[in-house]
């Protein structure tokens, strides 16, 4: 995919907007891609990055990346202009089916926060109220916050209370007591444990994260056990049955 | 496509180029992006008797031009793969190559004798040499006896030809080879993986949830062709070979190391239409080379004369 | 640098970063580009007793992420390196490691007993493992007995301690670590190169001169990492470990395995300050990490609790 | 190093001009310099490439190299203000010392043309007298040749015949029997030894190739076996003896 910009919006974290026809392919929030960073066999393996946003008039789309190793600090050297070798849209994605009225709580920590904001914007379509709780580590990578709060409430915390509350997004939730009909959440797994935990009676979903290497469900690189111990094959593919899974069905 | 066709043991190729085992799933998640048809053969997942889970994840690491799996023979078990993924791949056509696993020489006869009679599978490979399963993989695949002797006990009940997959983590691969001959493999499959491991950074501990994992990537290529080489000139059955080929070069240099066919792995993981694109790009390569028949190459490095040799 | 200094059977290092034999010739070169004595050792060129052409060119070929060498190990004899390469050495402070190689028992230890009484030989790494030269070299560093047997032979003549550098290309490293330690070894280094082979697309045979050659450099990385991993755990003695390392990163890596120092080969053949680099980077990410002290992370990878344990 | 510029000056061959303190270094003509291709692992070693031209002023050089493989097809796309890793200059060079008015006869075949053209410049300069003959495949393979042109008596031939005279260097010098004091020559083994064989008694100086991993000297990668058996180290290393040696020093 062609690269219409790219630019750094917070502290090593860059926006990325691609163009080509794999946007008109994507079916759902929450879906990623498959990224080639670097040219050669090093590093040999693509990178799994979420879908941030999508413009289907222009056959693009945006993702949000926070640099951490040799591949992310390779794309973040790429430049207008630049083609990127992307696999995709691979997995599931969040499910927006919703009755229209009511009330959806997003949850998102650090770099699981960019999926959220095409969900938000989807069910901002169907007339779905959206709150947004958003934990960063700090206030230099905080992003994306006031095209959050145009969507609706929003909430942030950092770690070290730089910016927004001081706390996890869990303590804003204690604070809070919102009142919602279902709660989608992008973050690190003891985040998504803690909400699994917290509302076992809400219908959850929770999109996870884990190594891969094909990305397309043939190598059984990224499988986690079901909770259910009858389940009939008792694991399922972070790739290609995920990311995103509803809470107890995969052991977080 | 005529100069691509090769003939081995149960098999009879289109073309040289097929997955391999491991690389590939059953096939499901590649009939997405491609006919399966074009394919020489498919070698599927490694099947064993009972489901096995495998490992916990971290499952892959990263390395220099590589990287390490320890999936652990995960797979849905004999029943599942007679009743549900081979049937579906029957619609190809395309020969399957039945990747058979166990702990116990037992096990191996048990899925050998079944898996032998599906229909579309032309031929079996034993994977005595995955390194990522505690028990029994690692001895059945680095002592010459023990591989003989499954691959003997394999034999008497398969109903197809039997190909052994050896292990590059010995000392003389040489042995392995002359062992499995022996003990009446139709052919041989190599390289399995390398054990390597990675540790973290931060933690200093290693990445895999496993501990070691098997390398695999172009990083190998080397190795897997010097011990090529080496086995194309000791044995007398057929070479299936392996270990890093992302190219049609790739694959052209394991023929002339002495196999009369090749399996692409890792490169699939990172690039779903790389099968296809080898069988093209291949085709040019020796239409650029003069090379009539992909077979008249197959051990032109230790062959005097240029072709008219057919391997084995 | 404090936190950097590590002692050894023979060797006070400044630090644990040395350029690995074969890599840096007698250091003639590279003492153009920098003060060899900011190196914590060096591991000169093997070292035989009569001078050696070594093998005819191409000796060396490029693999994906590594590279093939069949040097041959060209040398200019003992005579030669006691009377002209370690004496000018000798103007640096920086202790020597002596490779030293031979077709049999009795070459090395005609080599160990005179080279050990170089003034600025501090110790002696054993070169049972080159697989460039046809006789000896593979058997040495293969056959447990044979190496126990060598190393025996030279401990008895040796002023200096006396390291054995282990061959990759076994079934099972340990036990020839275990036969060297029970042969007195006073260290390991680990690991030399692996077999490989490169075969030109043009001709179908082998870029090398000597047909196959030994692979060094990133991609062997995991495969050393492993090995190191699992010797430290095995024997009581320490471990200077090597294969692939361009960067602090990888070196720590080796720390966190269990090697208690480690050496730098092909990375000086394309970047001639490597070592330096890897120097002053290391502290640096030391202090990122917060270790105190280097041989707090000895053996990281495997041993419980996070610091304070000394390798071995 | 900074590229200067870089373009396509015949089928396959470009001319890349650099930039960098490595220039005030050099000495002679001949020397070579070790690039760096590629960012990562792969292509793994540096590559050997002469010093064409030098621009003393401008702390500029110019190279000129055919793409064979992975590596020197990397450096063709590389573009002007890019940067190259380059190490040297490296090796020992023409010998340019001769008395003016001498005769210098300077024959290159193929991409072994480029060195001599400095060799011939600074040989001018000296007042010595340069006749150039310069072999190459084919007619789009053929470069430099005005430049040489200018400097002195320039014979072509390409081994097709489709660019002046058709054959060989070693026709040409049958049927010119030059007369001459020194010979250097660069290009093909073959034509080495030919030119080696055909002038025992002249003074010649040859180029000559070898594979090459440090390129300084220290991995002993590029060794030759020395004429004379009892030579006191029986071997001269191309990268740091060489490239360049009198004929009859080394086996060719
Ligand atoms: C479904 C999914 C969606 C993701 N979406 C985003 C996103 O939108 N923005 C973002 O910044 N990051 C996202 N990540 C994480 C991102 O994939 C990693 O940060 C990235 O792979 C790190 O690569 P690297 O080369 O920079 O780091 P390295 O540490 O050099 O990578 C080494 C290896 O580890 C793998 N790896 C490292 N960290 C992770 C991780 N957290 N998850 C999975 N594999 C990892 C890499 O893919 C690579 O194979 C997502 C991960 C998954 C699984
Ligand atoms: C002293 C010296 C000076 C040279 N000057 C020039 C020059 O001015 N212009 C030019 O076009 N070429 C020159 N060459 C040849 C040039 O180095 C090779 O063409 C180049 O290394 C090929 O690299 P590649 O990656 O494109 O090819 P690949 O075939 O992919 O290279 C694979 C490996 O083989 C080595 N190799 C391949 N061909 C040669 C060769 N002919 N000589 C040495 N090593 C080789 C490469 O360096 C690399 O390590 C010179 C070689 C030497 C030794
Ligand atoms: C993710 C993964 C899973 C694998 N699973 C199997 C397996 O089930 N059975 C088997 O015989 N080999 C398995 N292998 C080994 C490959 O079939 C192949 O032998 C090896 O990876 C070398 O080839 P490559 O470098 O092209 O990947 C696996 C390899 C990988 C990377
Ligand atoms: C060109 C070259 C020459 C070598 N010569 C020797 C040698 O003489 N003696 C020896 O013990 N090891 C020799 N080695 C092996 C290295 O010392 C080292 O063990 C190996 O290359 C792995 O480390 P690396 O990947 O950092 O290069 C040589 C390696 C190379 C690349
Ligand atoms: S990454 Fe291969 S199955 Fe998910
Ligand atoms: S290339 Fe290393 S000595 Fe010449």
């Amino acid at each position: 995919m062609k690269i219409v910009s790219q630019k750094e919006i917070a502290k090593n974290i860059f926006q990325l907007i691609l163009q080509g026809k794999l946007v008109s392919e994507i079916e759902r929030p929450g879906q990623f891609v498959h990224m080639k960073v670097g040219e050669g066999i090093d590093p040999l393996l693509r990178r799994p990055i979420s879908i941030c946003e999508i413009d289907c008039e222009n056959q693009s789309m945006t993702c949000i990346y926070r640099t951490e190793g040799k591949g992310t600090t390779w794309l973040s050297k790429k430049q207008q202009g630049e083609y990127i070798n992307v696999l995709g849209p691979l997995g599931n994605g969040f499910p927006v089916q919703m009755k229209s009225g009511k009330v959806a709580l997003l949850i998102g920590g650090g770099i699981g926060v960019p999926p959220l904001y095409e969900l938000s914007k989807q069910l901002r379509n169907r007339d779905i109220q959206v709150i947004h709780v958003l934990g960063f580590r700090t206030k230099s990578a905080v992003f994306l916050t006031e095209e959050f709060q145009r969507l609706g409430d929003t909430y942030i915390v950092t770690d070290d209370g730089s910016y927004g509350e001081k706390g996890f997004v869990t303590d804003v939730l204690k604070q809070q007591n919102f009142d919602f009909d279902r709660l989608y959440a992008c973050g690190p797994t003891p985040m998504l444990k803690a909400l699994e935990q917290k509302f076992p009676e809400k219908e959850v979903y929770l999109s996870l994260e884990e190594r891969m290497s094909c990305g397309i469900g043939a190598c059984f690189a990224c499988v986690r056990p079901t909770k259910d111990r009858e389940d009939k094959k008792g694991y399922r593919k972070i790739c290609s049955d995920g990311p995103v899974f509803q809470a107890g069905e995969v052991i977080l | 496509m005529n100069r691509f066709s090769v003939a081995l043991p149960g098999l009879q190729l289109k073309n040289p180029i097929m997955p391999a085992s491991g690389c590939f799933g059953f096939g499901r998640e590649f009939a997405e992006f491609y006919d399966l048809s074009i394919l020489g053969a498919i070698m599927i997942k490694a099947t064993t008797v009972e489901p096995r889970y495998g490992n916990p994840t971290p499952r892959v690491a990263e390395t220099p031009g590589g990287m390490l799996n320890a999936i652990g023979l995960q797979n849905p078990g004999l029943k599942k793969v007679m009743e549900e993924e081979l049937p579906r791949l029957s619609q190809f056509d395309v020969p399957i190559i039945a990747n058979i696993a166990g702990s116990t020489v037992e096990d191996y006869v048990s899925v050998a004798k079944e898996i032998s009679e599906a229909p579309n599978v032309h031929a079996l490979e034993l994977n005595i040499s995955c390194p990522n399963v505690k028990h029994g993989g690692i001895a059945f695949g680095t002592v010459p006896d023990v591989a003989k002797e499954v691959t003997k006990r394999v034999k008497n009940v398969s109903r197809v030809p039997v190909y052994v997959k050896l292990s590059p983590n010995v000392t003389d691969i040489r042995l392995m080879a002359k062992a499995v001959e022996d003990g009446g493999a139709d052919g041989i499959t190599m390289i399995n993986t390398l054990t390597g491991l990675r540790l973290d950074m931060k933690t200093g501990k290693p990445i895999l949830a496993n501990i070691t994992g098997g390398l695999s990537g172009p990083a190998i290529k080397p190795i897997a062709i010097r011990m090529v080489y080496e086995v194309s000139q000791t044995v007398n059955i057929p070479i299936i070979g392996m270990g890093g080929i992302s190219s049609a070069e790739d694959a052209l240099e394991f023929i002339y190391a002495g196999a009369s066919a090749v399996a692409v792995g890792t490169a699939n993981l990172i690039d779903p239409f790389i099968c296809p694109k080898i069988i093209t790009d291949l085709e040019q390569l020796l239409e650029k080379l003069n090379i009539d028949h992909i077979s008249d190459v197959c051990g032109r490095s230790w062959k005097h004369g240029i072709s008219g040799y057919h391997c084995p």
